[in-house]
């Protein structure tokens, strides 16, 4: 692909606003363009990033999940409390991911084979992981098991002075590498794309709808999964009243990056800068000191408008849903 | 019909060759720009107008504004921050922890020289505090405390002792009952802090009274709303005539309560008798209103007494690893004096 | 012994409304407001209880009543949204904005309770114009112009009240979410004047028609020189207006406005209020009444938990399991591999069921004239 | 039949209500193009559906090769070597033309997709149709009929036996229809199997070897095509009578004098930018002005401008001598216009409202939402044109969607008869309804332009336009050509007028 395909376009359009947040940043705040805050952006941004990664997927099959921020809370309680009795690490978290792709293989289920709309499935799906991770326990678990204490602080590589690049956001950015390899480079990350574009036409071409379907939400509650455990190495502790309202992050983060919301137009690393976007923000309003943080939301908020009438423009006002 | 499959999306096929063209695209782009242009720009006008000078720099992050204490305790730390010309920067968490996380490793980036924070739960900042300790920021807390394996992550913790809260609440449920006592009570937020310490000191000294049980227990949220709610439903149940001490973990889900009750045709404050913690000025216009009989102070005005600690620590002076902030207990009888004094 | 009689008499009533309902859409909703009243009957003791209490009525049910006006009041106008195939994420935030400008001019400006409510309803209107504008505007699809303003509502909803929770005591105000008109809560009173409104508004005029006539086909409907733009931005206006009532009856509940907290998640509840209702996500016939049973519905599931003890943590799985009941059986997929599993079972579901048989073999079918 | 390449025994499918296919027989041998004809309900799409797995079937037995197949879906069936390209382009707009190709059949490397491999693959998929295009565009940048080629050259990439096309030349031009039936010549010289199916007569003449004809879900018969008169086919496809058939055909419209009345409408120099050349054109009240032309001549174009679908940036319009601008069909009712639009499921029925809300949906719209009409007086329209318009319908609170083509056709026309029009503009009102509705129709034009209506009359089918107009406006290359007036009026001319000129392609 030689020439500029407009399909680049929001593509680029996030890169320059990311480009413009960060030299705002860095202009106005000494210490605010430092290796050591963009470390910690992607270190901020990991469990956000990795979650957001994998509802890129169903978004660009078409659809939408919801489950996202009660998902890595409910795995966050689930490794904390495995680890609290005694688990090892390992088998604690191939558990959590376990279930929580099961999890994801029902909600995708429920959606192809009796047609349910994925905004309500996916709703239900928020409502029942809050809920579990409160019956595994209603409060904070920490985790003070060995390998999160010493190993994990040790798996970091120092890039810059005063800069470690920690394993939290080794994951998020092996994450992103990983989903656009899926998304690009797979059959079943190309049936996404026609899926989400014209779920019809995929059909009479003979894609396989359902399994591709299904595959996608559960690739998305894998990575929200892998966000939860992001999370707890991040935290160190589990806590089932924790990320509510993430899954509005990591949906608007994939829009920022790019993302057409009706599905089969995007990229991954479009998605990367989007999440890098929320987090410069975040992190200019705290730098600021003293704006309140309400303005995060109405920035964002904001930015969200932009970027969807970038889109409505490329896309050129047609192919409205009917 | 045998076209069922077809056609639904008809209109895409038959859209014409789409324009190359980038031209409209540009303009967006360069109102994408406008829009951060526009930030700095009033961002740099506010920076002249603030003179830069040396000046002690102190991070804070809250828990939020979940409840009227909690927007009474920013006030007073921003206040008194103001009053004593420290750079505060303050971040609200929103109560969540990864905002916080976020906003005290900021605060390391930016270098401050003091951070302070209200930890919205116990668990899990020990990676951050780390952090902290190897960059030299002495860290110092506020309100509630944290829960790690190395005490020295921080120098010190100001804020109130939720367990002896319980334990007041519960001894003034005695007193006002003489022991004899069905309770209902109104948890605050899942695993919080407050509600989890609040409630084991509570219990503890309940344990010390035979005749005194909780008959029922929800959680209100810390909100009035939830607080109403709940009480709503406490005073249906087959065995609500029996509730004769309400004790709630806040202020404002026991006004939420308040409400429930008038609502039922029970007079709070004597019908049930009402126990509740913070001593927010609702609170004490309720025990004037005789709808409230005791309240345990869980002091927010903490601007004064942290930044006095704060000063210490940037100067590296001694301080005790645990400060209890000055609070009381008032009934119905104190409410009236008291009252002209809450400001909040 | 009173109890009895009256328990007796409210299942009388409401079984023969069930009769009346059989074959239509929202016998299904009801039905399932009854299935969770019966099981309330027989074991959430008091559930039931109803007494009379400074000359008004007081037991469980009035709370549901009470308590539910405000999802009923945000499904009446989700309803009507849903129906032209969009749906309102921003409701709950819009609420958010309505109590924290009323009790801001209120408490901080000192305007009379009469301002303050007409002015919250006027900003709440007009953010609901603004979803309008977007989606019939500039034709953005509604999920994400919705979101725009359910991320952004509640920031600018923190900024009115400046983060602080705003406490009033006025009796204008407080008498909205608390005072009672003929022995019921006046919130009821609200309830059907709102649903009064919006049926004058979509049955007496021709918008049902138009409304569901966009949510069925929208291009068609421009074809036939229906004014889409203009339904659609009405909707999403009325959705913020409801919404502002809400808002309204929210704050006046706890006599205090909570920006951070006030409609938090509402719009979810609003939502599954209106497909419990029997109303299609994808858009077309709508049913108001069944928006208004859904809302019901929610809220008695709420207070069932209260009322059982469960902890409000928990609270959310028995919800979602609602949800996905109620889609299954809304859902035709499903009805027809359930009928084939079981027959006897199907052949009851059938012709209960949401759609109407198929009357006539011809009518589906191509034929030549003889 | 020894050596078929398909062969299809008792294949029964039914839904509810409806025996869609009743024990058909097909067969199709290697190098031979089979056309499967039938009216709209024959069960030909079902027939295609079931063979490729799109839906299950209830009874009969497919053979490949002489191998029992029974394909669960449309990628099994590719599988076996079974393609299938539908009337609409069902390819991904958004993705490269040759992930297009090649979309579910990668070539992998270690589960890897690689792409360079992807773009030779398309190219030589394409080059088997002498197309040279570029892969790695967009496919929407293309043409609907390049698309259309692409869409053939993906399903040849497997190794396709047996290529079903499923009235694969209604979007086309004539040259371009030209250019794939050379194509589709050189692919049954290699030995492919095609089934063909389309509602063009002259084409089936052109291209197939065999005729199967589908009436009602069953099979009528399988002739060569060279030994089946056209006459005979039509009454096969409809089951009537040939007699009865020519006398439909011979019946030609009657010579009213076309009346010295002011124009009703006059256009100007109308036209839009990519869409239409400006045109002239007026309609007299009692007229009925044809408009021919092949498609995407700039037919339905016209009727969007005059409707005010789209907006024209230049010309005028004049109504009863008085200049009018609009903006949308809103403005345009108000004048007395209607339209029924081409695409009926998309622009025109409603499809799960009722018969009755179908039918009073324009004049309530023209009436605005607070005026509206009551209960009676929509149940009495609705019975008025239920029964003046003989809409087969259990009852007017049937929905539409369970309606057939032709009924909800007429559900449509009585849309806008309701709103008492000036001027009634059908754009292919006759398109996809069986035979009987079809003369329905025809009859209700003439009866419509009897009392003073101005019609605006647009179809593919010259027959019909030549039976129907007073005077006919061709149109050729979005551009008006000629106007024939009464007496020159006949197929010929019209072909010819379109003919006239080389046609040059459209630009892509």
């Amino acid at each position: 692909m030689t020439r500029l395909n407009p399909k680049y376009i929001p593509l680029l359009a996030t890169a320059l606003v990311l480009l413009a947040v960060f030299s705002t940043g860095s202009l106005l705040y000494p210490n605010f363009g430092t290796p050591r805050v963009i470390v910690n952006l992607l270190n901020d941004s990991a469990f956000v990033g990795v979650a957001a990664v994998g509802e890129s997927f169903v978004i660009l099959s078409g659809g939408i999940d919801l489950s996202v921020g009660s998902m890595v809370a409910f795995v966050g309680i689930l490794v904390a409390k495995l680890l609290q009795v005694g688990w090892d690490p390992f088998l604690a978290m191939g558990i959590a991911l376990c279930v929580g792709t099961a999890a994801g293989v029902v909600m995708g289920g429920l959606i192809h084979y009796f047609e349910l709309p994925p905004f309500l499935v996916t709703l239900a799906g928020l409502f029942c992981l809050r809920g579990l991770g409160f019956v595994i326990y209603p409060e904070s678990i920490g985790i003070d098991h060995p390998f999160y204490g010493q190993v994990l602080p040790q798996l970091s590589i120092l890039v810059a002075p005063k800069a470690v690049l920690p394993f939290t956001a080794m994951c998020f950015l092996g994450s992103v590498i990983v989903g656009t390899f899926v998304a690009s480079f797979t059959r079943f990350g190309r049936n996404v794309y026609a899926i989400g574009s014209n779920e019809n036409s995929a059909r009479l071409m003979g894609l396989p709808i359902g399994r591709t379907k299904i595959t996608a939400y559960a690739l998305a509650a894998f990575f929200s999964a892998l966000g939860g455990i992001v999370a707890t190495f991040y935290m160190q502790s589990g806590n089932p009243a924790s990320f509510a309202g993430l899954e509005l992050d990591a949906i608007a983060a994939v829009v920022i990056g790019g993302t057409l919301l009706t599905g089969g137009v995007g990229f991954i690393p479009g998605t990367l800068m989007g999440v890098l976007i929320l987090g410069l923000i975040q992190q200019i309003i705290i730098f600021n000191g003293t704006l309140n943080s309400w303005w995060t939301k109405i920035v964002i908020g904001a930015l969200l408008l932009v970027f969807i009438v970038l889109q409505k423009l490329i896309s050129g006002g047609g192919d409205q849903e009917s | 019909m045998a076209n069922g499959l077809g056609c639904v999306r008809a209109r895409n096929q038959h859209l014409q060759p789409q324009n190359m063209k980038i031209a409209p695209s540009y303009r967006t782009i360069v109102a994408l720009l406008a829009f951060p242009t526009l930030c700095t720009l009033t961002q740099l006008l506010a920076l002249a107008a603030d003179t830069a000078q040396k000046k002690l720099v102190v991070g804070f992050s809250q828990v939020g504004a979940e409840s009227g204490w909690r927007t009474a305790n920013t006030e007073s730390i921003k206040s008194e921050a103001q009053k004593r010309g420290i750079d505060l920067r303050f971040s609200d968490a929103q109560q969540k922890q990864e905002n916080q996380i976020k906003a005290i490793r900021s605060f390391i980036a930016q270098g401050v020289d003091v951070i302070a924070f209200s930890p919205v739960v116990e668990t899990g900042f020990e990676p951050v505090l780390q952090e902290a300790k190897k960059a030299g920021i002495p860290v110092v807390l506020s309100d509630r405390a944290v829960k790690v394996s190395d005490p020295s992550l921080y120098v010190t913790f100001l804020g109130s002792d939720f367990v002896e809260e319980g334990r007041r609440a519960a001894n003034a449920v005695a007193k006002l009952t003489g022991g004899k006592a069905n309770i209902a009570e109104l948890v605050g937020t899942v695993g919080s802090a407050p509600a989890i310490d609040r409630k084991k000191g509570f219990e503890e000294v309940l344990s010390k009274y035979p005749d005194m049980k909780i008959i029922m227990s929800q959680s209100g949220d810390f909100t009035r709303a939830k607080g109403k709610e709940v009480m709503e439903a406490f005073l249906k149940a087959p065995n609500a005539k029996e509730i004769n001490v309400l004790f709630a973990h806040n202020d404002d889900m026991a006004l939420g309560a308040i409400q429930a009750m008038e609502e039922a045709g029970i007079k709070p404050g004597q019908d049930i008798k009402i126990v509740s913690i913070d001593g927010v000025r609702g609170a004490f216009e309720a025990m004037k209103d005789g709808k409230l009989n005791v309240t345990v102070e869980c002091n927010p005005l903490l601007g004064p007494q942290l930044f006095d600690l704060i000063e210490k620590v940037a100067n590296k002076e001694e301080v005790p690893k645990r400060v209890v902030s000055q609070e009381g207990v008032y009934d119905q009888a104190q409410a009236a004096a008291e009252l002209p004094k809450r400001q909040y | 012994m009173i109890d009895w009689v009256s328990d007796l008499l409210f299942w009388i009533v409401f079984g023969s409304i069930l009769f009346l309902l059989r074959g239509q859409r929202i016998f299904w909703s009801v039905g399932a407001l009854g299935l969770l009243l019966l099981f309330n009957q027989f074991f959430t003791p008091g559930f039931f209880h109803i007494q009379i209490l400074d000359g008004h009525l007081y037991g469980s049910r009035i709370d549901v009543l009470n308590q539910g006006a405000k999802v009923m009041l945000l499904s009446l106008g989700m309803v009507l949204v849903i129906a032209t195939g969009g749906v309102d994420l921003s409701v709950g935030a819009v609420m958010a904005i309505a109590a924290a400008v009323s009790s801001r001019l209120l408490v901080t400006e000192h305007q009379s309770a009469g301002a303050a409510i007409a002015a919250a309803l006027v900003i709440s209107t007009l953010a609901g114009a603004w979803n309008g504008v977007l989606v019939a505007g500039f034709g953005i699809q509604p999920i994400v112009a919705t979101l725009v303003l359910m991320v952004a509502g509640r920031g600018v909803a923190q900024l009115i009240t400046e983060g602080q929770i705003i406490n009033f005591l006025d009796p204008t105000m407080v008498y909205l979410g608390n005072g009672h008109l003929f022995a019921l809560p006046f919130t009821l009173t609200l309830v059907l004047v709102t649903l009064g409104l919006a049926f004058f508004l979509v049955r007496r005029t021709a918008l049902g028609l138009f409304i569901e006539s966009v949510g069925d086909n929208d291009e068609a409907s421009r074809y036939s020189g229906i004014n889409a733009k203009q339904v659609k931005f009405l909707v999403y206006t009325f959705s913020g207006f409801c919404a502002g009532l809400a808002g309204l009856v929210a704050c006046s509940n706890i006599k205090s406005a909570d920006a951070n907290n006030i409609g938090l998640y509402l719009e979810l509840d609003a939502i599954l209020a209106v497909v419990v209702g029997g109303t299609s996500l994808q858009g077309g016939r709508f049913y108001l009444i069944g928006a208004v049973v859904g809302g019901l519905f929610i809220q008695t599931l709420t207070t069932t938990l209260y009322a059982r003890n469960v902890s409000s943590d928990i609270s959310p799985v028995p919800k979602a399991l609602a949800i996905i009941a109620v889609c299954l059986f809304q859902s035709e997929s499903f009805r027809t591999r359930l009928s084939h599993v079981v027959r006897p079972f199907g052949r009851i579901l059938k012709p209960l069921g949401s759609r109407p048989p198929q009357k006539s073999i011809t009518a589906t079918h191509d034929s030549p004239k003889p | 039949m020894a050596n078929s390449l398909l062969e299809i025994a008792g294949l029964t499918k039914g839904f509810p209500g409806v025996k869609a296919l009743d024990a058909v027989d097909f067969a199709i041998q290697r190098g031979e193009i089979h056309a499967l004809m039938g009216e709209n309900g024959a069960g030909k799409s079902t027939l295609i559906k079931v063979l490729t797995g799109v839906f299950p079937r209830d009874a009969g037995e497919t053979r490949l090769e002489d191998k029992i197949i029974a394909p669960r879906s449309p990628r099994e069936a590719e599988g076996l070597g079974i393609s299938t390209v539908y009337q609409e382009v069902n390819l991904i707009p958004h993705l490269s033309v040759a992930e297009n190709i090649c979309l579910g059949r990668q070539p992998t490397w270690l589960g890897a997709i690689r792409w360079r491999a992807i773009a030779k693959r398309a190219a030589a998929a394409l080059a088997r149709l002498d197309l040279s295009l570029d892969v790695n565009r967009q496919l929407s940048s293309y043409s609907i009929a390049i698309q259309q080629l692409i869409a053939i050259a993906r399903a040849l990439d497997i190794s396709a036996k047996l290529l079903i096309l499923d009235e694969p030349t209604s979007s086309l031009d004539r040259t371009e229809v030209e250019e794939l039936f050379k194509k589709l010549r050189k692919l049954r010289e290699s030995g492919l199997g095609i089934i063909f199916i389309t509602h063009f007569l002259d084409q089936v003449y052109e291209i197939s070897d065999l005729i199967t004809v589908l009436r009602n879900g069953r099979r009528v018969g399988c002739f060569a095509t060279q030994e089946l008169p056209r006459i005979k086919l039509v009454s096969h496809m409809i089951g009537k009578a040939v007699h009865q058939v020519e006398a439909l055909e011979q019946k030609r419209a009657s010579t009213a004098s076309i009346r010295s009345e002011a124009p009703m409408l006059e256009a100007h120099g109308l036209g839009r930018k990519g869409s239409l050349r400006p045109l002239d054109l007026d309609i007299r009240p009692g007229e009925v002005v044809g408009l021919a032309g092949l498609l995407g001549s700039g037919r339905t174009e016209t009727a969007k401008l005059l409707f005010g679908v789209d907006r024209p940036d230049q010309g005028t319009v004049r109504i009863n001598r008085q200049a009018v601008r609009f903006n949308s069909p809103r403005a345009a009712i108000r004048y007395g216009i209607a339209l029924t639009p081409e695409d009926r499921k998309v622009a025109g029925i409603i499809p799960n409202l009722t018969v009755r809300e179908n039918i009073v949906l324009a004049l309530q719209a023209s009436r605005g939402s607070w005026q509206r009409l009551s209960v009676t007086e929509q149940a009495k329209l609705a019975d008025r044109f239920i029964q003046a318009l003989a809409i087969k319908t259990p009852s007017r609170e049937q929905t539409v969607r369970n309606l057939s083509g032709g009924n909800q056709q007429k559900v449509l026309l009585g849309r806008w008869l309701a709103t008492e029009p000036k001027l009634f503009i059908l754009d292919e009102p006759t398109r996809g309804i069986d035979v009987g509705a079809k003369a329905e129709v025809e009859k209700l034009i003439q009866s419509l332009r009897q009392d003073g209506l101005a019609v605006l009359f647009i179809s593919s089918e010259l027959e019909e336009v030549v039976r129907q107009s007073q005077r006919v406006v061709v149109l050729r290359d979005r551009r008006k050509v000629v106007e024939l007036t009464e007496g020159e009026i006949s197929e010929e001319t019209i072909m010819q007028s379109i003919a006239t000129h080389n046609l040059e392609r459209p630009a892509a």
